[in-house]
């Protein structure tokens, strides 16, 4: 490929200290790739003059796809014609991003040969991301992805790349299986993630418990978070080990948020009908106390960034519901979503905005779901209530 | 390429990446401990055990990097490996044996092992002038001098509780930046420069006025074509002009920046998911190091490592010692920045005699 | 009234009809007591004490009750007496011994003793169908119904803590009722009736429109006169218009009505002040007595009485047991309006994964 | 007068029962004046009709004055003549509502004279009410009471009636004297308070401590609390005394919001610098705990009713001033608030209402006051800032 190198001072600084190093990283993939060494020179020139140095978007993709592909140009392709063209693919990643040795090769095979040999693991949303490459190698890398049985994610007006936690797979606490349901949801919706028919993207997130180590709350559409109904299970013999060790007074009781829990130095006593099911007792005590038995996942729905009203985090809109496959009642919920948020959106506005336009209560109504009050924090303080007309037809 | 590649294939399914413990033991995990900083250690029901050693990555990786991981998880792991949710990597081994060897080798490698428990974990972050088109800041540059600052922190586990520390180089806040304990955020600060020939090619007029949420865009004719005015003391530079139409640019050498937000946090534990607040609101962009912002960040975590209790979030602890002590300790300058002026403004007016002294 | 009145004098100095005992301590008060219901005894500095025996009234007061008291207070107090905050009588005297025939006297008279300490004082009220135009529903009436049921609860001091209930006739809320324990506010449910012919005389068409929130009325033309339309879907019911503009009228035997709020409060003790949330969006008009409405305050104080702390005001209480459980003990059918659509709706909605089963 | 007394069943059934009953009231009323029968009556009406039976508004009042009497005429004058006009005149209380029987006597004969004999004692803000009489008793009224020294109170667009605790006179607490300068203020504000000269109504309340009773928070657009800046005064014997009788931990301790409390029995420890001020624990033992001794007020703003962007509660402005006659301090920062305001606030836009819109950031550098973190719950957490030209000029 291309010879030119280009002197980096400023970014060399960015080699020295202990983390490891991004600009590290695209010197080695320079060895292989001038994309590389041009993006480092182009970044050598951001640092100098303080900006950017890419163009806005730019409409780029494979066949049969709306979405994946993130088209990118250089606003000074003179300068650094390595990347005159640098577009990333999203390719979506496996649920909770295992991996085989064997897989990661295949990836990097392709994206050696047909890109800029940087990549991104993961993206913020969950893909793998590969950093860079030319329109004509898009259907190329797109075949050679296919032919190792990797597929695109998500990007525009779509469902977007589902991501979850590792849950069953390595952690104690998880509620329900997150992975699989990562993966049924993903397969179950291929066509809504890869054309875009949205009035703007729709993100999934599945957290095994209320810890939340997917962010789900802060960053999906709909948030998939796992919780228990029954009564925290506890092993005595356990507790009076930490007790031991730990000042179970001070660093457990006192932080419970409903102060539901009692202990007297020897018997640990939890008013599971009070317990707001946050996790902190049972984060600090693994070997003592666990998460009930009769598991599944609360949906809370609405999160996004602050463009353009303020951000939003997911708020509770079902409380408590089983997650076994084929996940009917989940998927039910999803459609009737899908269908008025879809339908009555406008060009832009993410179903948590659309839900505060036409009022929460109009939505449910429409979605066919309850109000209950498991899904306010408080009820209104302001008196402005829109009474319908038939309701009150109904009152006299 | 004449053959129409197929379609909707999917991801692959995660079953065929597991490891056999893993699917042995997939949802009868017990309980986990963490031995060391950076090591998981999960014990089945059954009694079988996993180790995950955790390893620090730039998230932006070189195929020559992710195949030395391959090489690792083959020498210690039979192959298998993940990522994190924060862009860590995971060496899973069931050999308590192999676990030394395996943290020796990363090391030798420039990579750090730890991120669990009450430690910094990762930066999660974004493209910033790597590859975006409205960053008003770099991300992987900033992220790197930081956590070079910090990095004793992620290989520790002395901080009070886990510290989420997040950048996003723009308003549009590509990662959870707004419920973050720390987060880094590029702000510009002056109006969009309009270029009035290339606007009425390239956006339609009332789309454009209409995405502004001050509604401080407002349409014009200039040389008699369409095309659009900013009522300057009306934009606040959230960008959104920009993502809808390319002729409205906003980034700028000397005006373009970094602030610092503090106190968010996700998870439900002890108490609820929150938003993170402003604590400073502009630092210079100061390439290729940023200082200012590196010493801001640090500045908060000494502060917030030294005066917290056990467990106490960074939101959790300036919610009991209260916002006026924060910017006390911290030194931060309060200024009129500070007090919200965008839609539920009031709501964050102290609306309490209830006061300090 | 030929000879013109002299103006701005503003009310007589207080010192005027402050007691002795009252001048001699000012601001030497050391701490009171309450022995007995209705009776405040305050010490001073000195020793000196005071006692303060309160009254009941109806607010709305006949003048012949006025000089009743007046002769009251000259019997036991030297002619010294005040009005609180809540529209209760307090007698003043340096006298133990005037206690008991005062509260006699009182009694005697019809009115009640009470409204101290961990109590339900009066209820603050505004003007109804006594005196004003706007009213969704009549205040004195109501007041005196559910006083009526409660008046144990303001002779004693059985509660857990203050009990504040207010009353408003419209959403004007004249009175503190917006942070009240319960308040009981009168509610209009139709959309105005616009009066076409007295329109153009009476009011501008362009204020009338700016004057509503949600713009829901449009100028329009009718026969030929500027006049306005209502977009029925889009009126709250709030009743700006009519303030605004007397041909809009709201007022409807069959719709209007009251609406219950729960849990605000207003002093600094412990919690912040705090405003009043939605319980129950509409009970009919029933007059003279309004059962529906006395059922419902009377139901609600009946559960906090049982369910609450010491010291625990119903909003404190509710914190406490979070709000699924306030529906549930009370038995109050929770609907879509009690979810907030207003203007920062968003805030109200449960953003965690927190809950109790 | 009128002979005609009216049928009333339904208010009627408004005199049974324990409480106080303003039917009772209209009817001893009714004995002495026609007033009182026609508003009678005209109840009776709206309690059979479920409707009220007063017309919008109607402008009347004093030479002099604009405001200080609300205009009311009856929409069913032919049913009941007695009432076709019904003004209230808003008399100025005295401060903290202290009477003689002498002062009672005299309104009590004056109202008798030229009204209905039915007063409210007292309006909710704060007022001695005349309810009802007719156009031409107005003046009569007014010149009779300003011979005995009292006048009219606030109406309109105008500083309204200020009102205040009985503070000082009569409660322990009291961190300023609340009544002398409630007086003040009333004297110095008499132009304001009687010719409307605002964009809308301004309300001023005064209470002692934070216990503000006379919930000046929720309804005065200048809410003036008293509170204290040393340590909260202790009396250890007086403690001691308590212990018997009061369970000092689940009662006060446990209360406390700012956990800033010990007590292991015997001591009560208090870390002064974390108390909040909120009262708590000194209501509760009133003989054994008061405020500090270096007191003063904090100034709250911008309370108000719902109409029309939704109810508001004072927010903190000053954390802190002494006050001390002659209150120029504060005088400064009102006239500032009142220049402002009533400078550039809209028609019919509360203080609170305007700050918001303009930005409290903005609104502070008019007034000329220093923004400090005490004034904020939390600080902003949008990202949407509006920086000034200017000061960005300054940082480069
Ligand atoms: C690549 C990625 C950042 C990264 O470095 O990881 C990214 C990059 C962009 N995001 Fe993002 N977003 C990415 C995750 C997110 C997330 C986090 C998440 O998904 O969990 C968010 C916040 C959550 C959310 O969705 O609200 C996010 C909120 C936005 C927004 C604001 C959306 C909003 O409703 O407020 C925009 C603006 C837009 O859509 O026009 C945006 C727009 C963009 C665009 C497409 C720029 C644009 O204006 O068109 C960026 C392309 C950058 C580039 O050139 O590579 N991106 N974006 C992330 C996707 C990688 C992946 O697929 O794994
Ligand atoms: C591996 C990972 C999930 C994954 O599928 O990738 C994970 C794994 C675990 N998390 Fe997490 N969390 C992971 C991201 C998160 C996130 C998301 C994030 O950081 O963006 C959160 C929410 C953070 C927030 O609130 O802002 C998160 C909040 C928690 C918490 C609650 C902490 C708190 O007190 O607020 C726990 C409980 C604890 O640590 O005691 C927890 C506990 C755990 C446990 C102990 C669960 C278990 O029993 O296996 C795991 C080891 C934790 C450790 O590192 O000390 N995990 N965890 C993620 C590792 C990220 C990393 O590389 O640093
Ligand atoms: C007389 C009066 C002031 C006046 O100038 O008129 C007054 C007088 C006292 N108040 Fe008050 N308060 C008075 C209205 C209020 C109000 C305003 C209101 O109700 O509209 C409040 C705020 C209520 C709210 O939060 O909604 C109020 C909140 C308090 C509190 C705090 C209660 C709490 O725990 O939230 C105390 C402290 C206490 O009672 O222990 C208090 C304490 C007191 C003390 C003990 C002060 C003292 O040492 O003298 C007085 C006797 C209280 C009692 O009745 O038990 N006073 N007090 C008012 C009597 C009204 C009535 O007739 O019922
Ligand atoms: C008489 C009184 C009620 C009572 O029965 O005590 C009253 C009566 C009226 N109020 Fe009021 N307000 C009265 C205290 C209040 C209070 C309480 C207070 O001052 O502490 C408030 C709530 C606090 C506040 O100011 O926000 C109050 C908030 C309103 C509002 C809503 C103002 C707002 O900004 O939201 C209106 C509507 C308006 O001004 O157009 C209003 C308007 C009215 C009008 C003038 C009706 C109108 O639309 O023009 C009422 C005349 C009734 C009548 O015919 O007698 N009245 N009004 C109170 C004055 C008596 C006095 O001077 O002592
Ligand atoms: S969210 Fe819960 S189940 Fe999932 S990894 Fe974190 S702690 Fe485990
Ligand atoms: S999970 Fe949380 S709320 Fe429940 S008992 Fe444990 S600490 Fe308390
Ligand atoms: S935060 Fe903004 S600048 Fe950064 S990647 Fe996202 S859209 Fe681009
Ligand atoms: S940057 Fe934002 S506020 Fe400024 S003009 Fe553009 S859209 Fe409007
Ligand atoms: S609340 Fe409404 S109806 Fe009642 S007195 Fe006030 S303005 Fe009139
Ligand atoms: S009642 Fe309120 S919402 Fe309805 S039209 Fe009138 S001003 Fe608008
Ligand atoms: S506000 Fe404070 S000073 Fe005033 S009466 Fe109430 S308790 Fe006493
Ligand atoms: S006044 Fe309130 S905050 Fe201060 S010590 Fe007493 S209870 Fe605690």
């Amino acid at each position: 490929m291309a010879e030119k190198t280009y002197e980096t001072p400023l970014c060399d600084e960015l080699e020295k200290g202990p983390y490891p190093s991004f600009v590290t990283e695209i010197k080695k993939a320079a060895k292989k790739t001038s994309y590389a060494k041009g993006v480092l020179g182009l970044l050598e020139l951001s640092y100098k003059e303080k900006i950017g140095h890419w163009k806005h978007g730019g409409i780029v993709g494979v066949m049969g796809y709306g979405g994946g592909v993130i088209g990118r140009y250089s606003d000074c392709p003179e300068k650094f014609p390595e990347v005159e063209h640098f577009h990333t693919m999203r390719i979506n990643q496996p649920a909770g991003w295992f991996y085989t040795s064997e897989a990661l090769r295949d990836l990097c095979d392709i994206w050696d040969e047909h890109g800029s040999g940087i990549l991104n693991m993961h993206g913020s949303t969950g893909d793998i991301v590969f950093l860079g490459t030319k329109t004509a190698e898009l259907e190329p890398t797109f075949a050679d992805l296919v032919a190792k049985g990797w597929d695109l994610g998500g990007s525009g007006s779509d469902v977007r790349t589902p991501s979850c936690c590792c849950g069953m797979a390595r952690c104690e606490w998880a509620c329900y299986d997150t992975m699989q349901l990562c993966y049924d949801l993903t397969m179950h919706y291929q066509d809504e993630l890869h054309r875009p028919a949205f009035p703007y993207k729709f993100k999934f997130k599945m957290a095994g418990c209320p810890n939340d180590c997917v962010a789900s709350i802060a960053r999906a559409d709909l948030s998939i978070i796992g919780t228990w109904k029954d009564d925290i299970q506890m092993d005595e013999g356990a507790i009076a080990e930490y007790a031991k060790t730990l000042d179970i007074a001070a660093d457990v009781i006192s932080n419970c948020p409903t102060s539901c829990m009692e202990w007297d130095g020897k018997t640990l006593k939890i008013d599971n009908s009070n317990c707001s099911r946050c996790m902190h007792c049972i984060n600090v005590m693994p070997k003592a106390l666990k998460p009930g038995k009769e598991r599944g996942a609360a949906l809370l729905m609405g999160a996004k960034a602050p463009i353009v009203q303020g951000a939003q985090l997911s708020s509770m809109f079902v409380p408590f519901l089983e997650m076994k496959p084929p996940y009917e009642d989940l998927k039910d919920f999803i459609d009737a979503v899908f269908d008025v948020w879809g339908e009555e959106g406008k060009n832009r506005e993410r179903v948590g905005e659309f839900i505060q336009r036409v009022g929460m209560g109009n939505f449910l109504e429409v979605i066919g779901l309850e109000p209950i009050p498991e899904m306010i924090a408080y009820p209104r303080d302001n008196p402005y209530i829109f009474f319908e007309a038939d309701e009150e037809e109904e009152e006299e | 390429m004449a053959e129409k590649t197929p379609t909707d294939i999917g991801p692959p399914h995660y079953e065929k990446f597991l490891p056999p413990v893993i699917k042995k033991n997939y949802g009868k995990w017990a309980y986990h401990e963490i031995p060391r900083p950076g090591v998981l250690k999960h014990t089945a029901e059954g009694g079988d055990v996993l180790w995950s050693v955790r390893m620090s990555t730039a998230r932006l990786i070189a195929t020559e990097t992710v195949r030395w991981i391959a090489d690792l998880a083959e020498k210690y792991c039979d192959g298998h490996v993940r990522w994190t949710s924060r862009n860590n990597v995971e060496f899973l081994t069931t050999e308590e044996k192999n676990v030394d060897p395996l943290i020796k080798d990363i090391q030798a490698g420039g990579y750090l092992v730890g991120g669990t428990g009450n430690s910094i974990s990762n930066i999660v972050h974004t493209q910033g002038w790597v590859h975006c088109h409205s960053p008003a800041t770099d991300a992987s540059a900033i992220v790197k001098a930081v956590l070079d600052e910090l990095a004793d922190e992620f290989t520790s586990m002395k901080l009070p509780a886990k510290m989420r520390i997040a950048l996003a180089c723009c308003l549009n806040m590509c990662g959870a930046v707004h419920c973050s304990d720390i987060a880094i955020l590029g702000i510009h600060r002056r109006v969009p420069e309009i270029n009035h020939s290339d606007l009425p090619k390239v956006c339609e007029v009332p789309n454009l006025a209409a995405s502004c949420p001050t509604a401080a865009i407002r349409p014009v004719k200039v040389d008699g074509k369409n095309s659009v005015e900013v009522l300057a003391e009306s934009c606040m530079f959230c960008g959104n002009c920009y993502t809808v139409c390319p002729a409205m640019t906003l980034n700028d050498p000397e005006m373009d920046g970094v602030c610092i937000w503090v106190g968010g946090k996700v998870s439900n534990a002890r108490s609820e998911p929150a938003f993170s607040k402003l604590a400073i609101p502009y630092l210079p962009n100061n390439p290729p190091r940023w200082p200012e912002v590196v010493e801001a960040v640090k500045n908060i975590v000494e502060v917030w490592k030294k005066d917290a209790r056990k467990y106490e979030r960074v939101g959790e602890w300036i919610n009991r010692i209260g916002w006026p002590r924060f910017f006390e300790k911290t030194g931060i300058e309060f200024t009129k920045y500070h007090i919200d002026d965008f839609r539920y403004a009031g709501l964050s007016f102290k609306r309490t005699a209830q006061q300090r002294f």
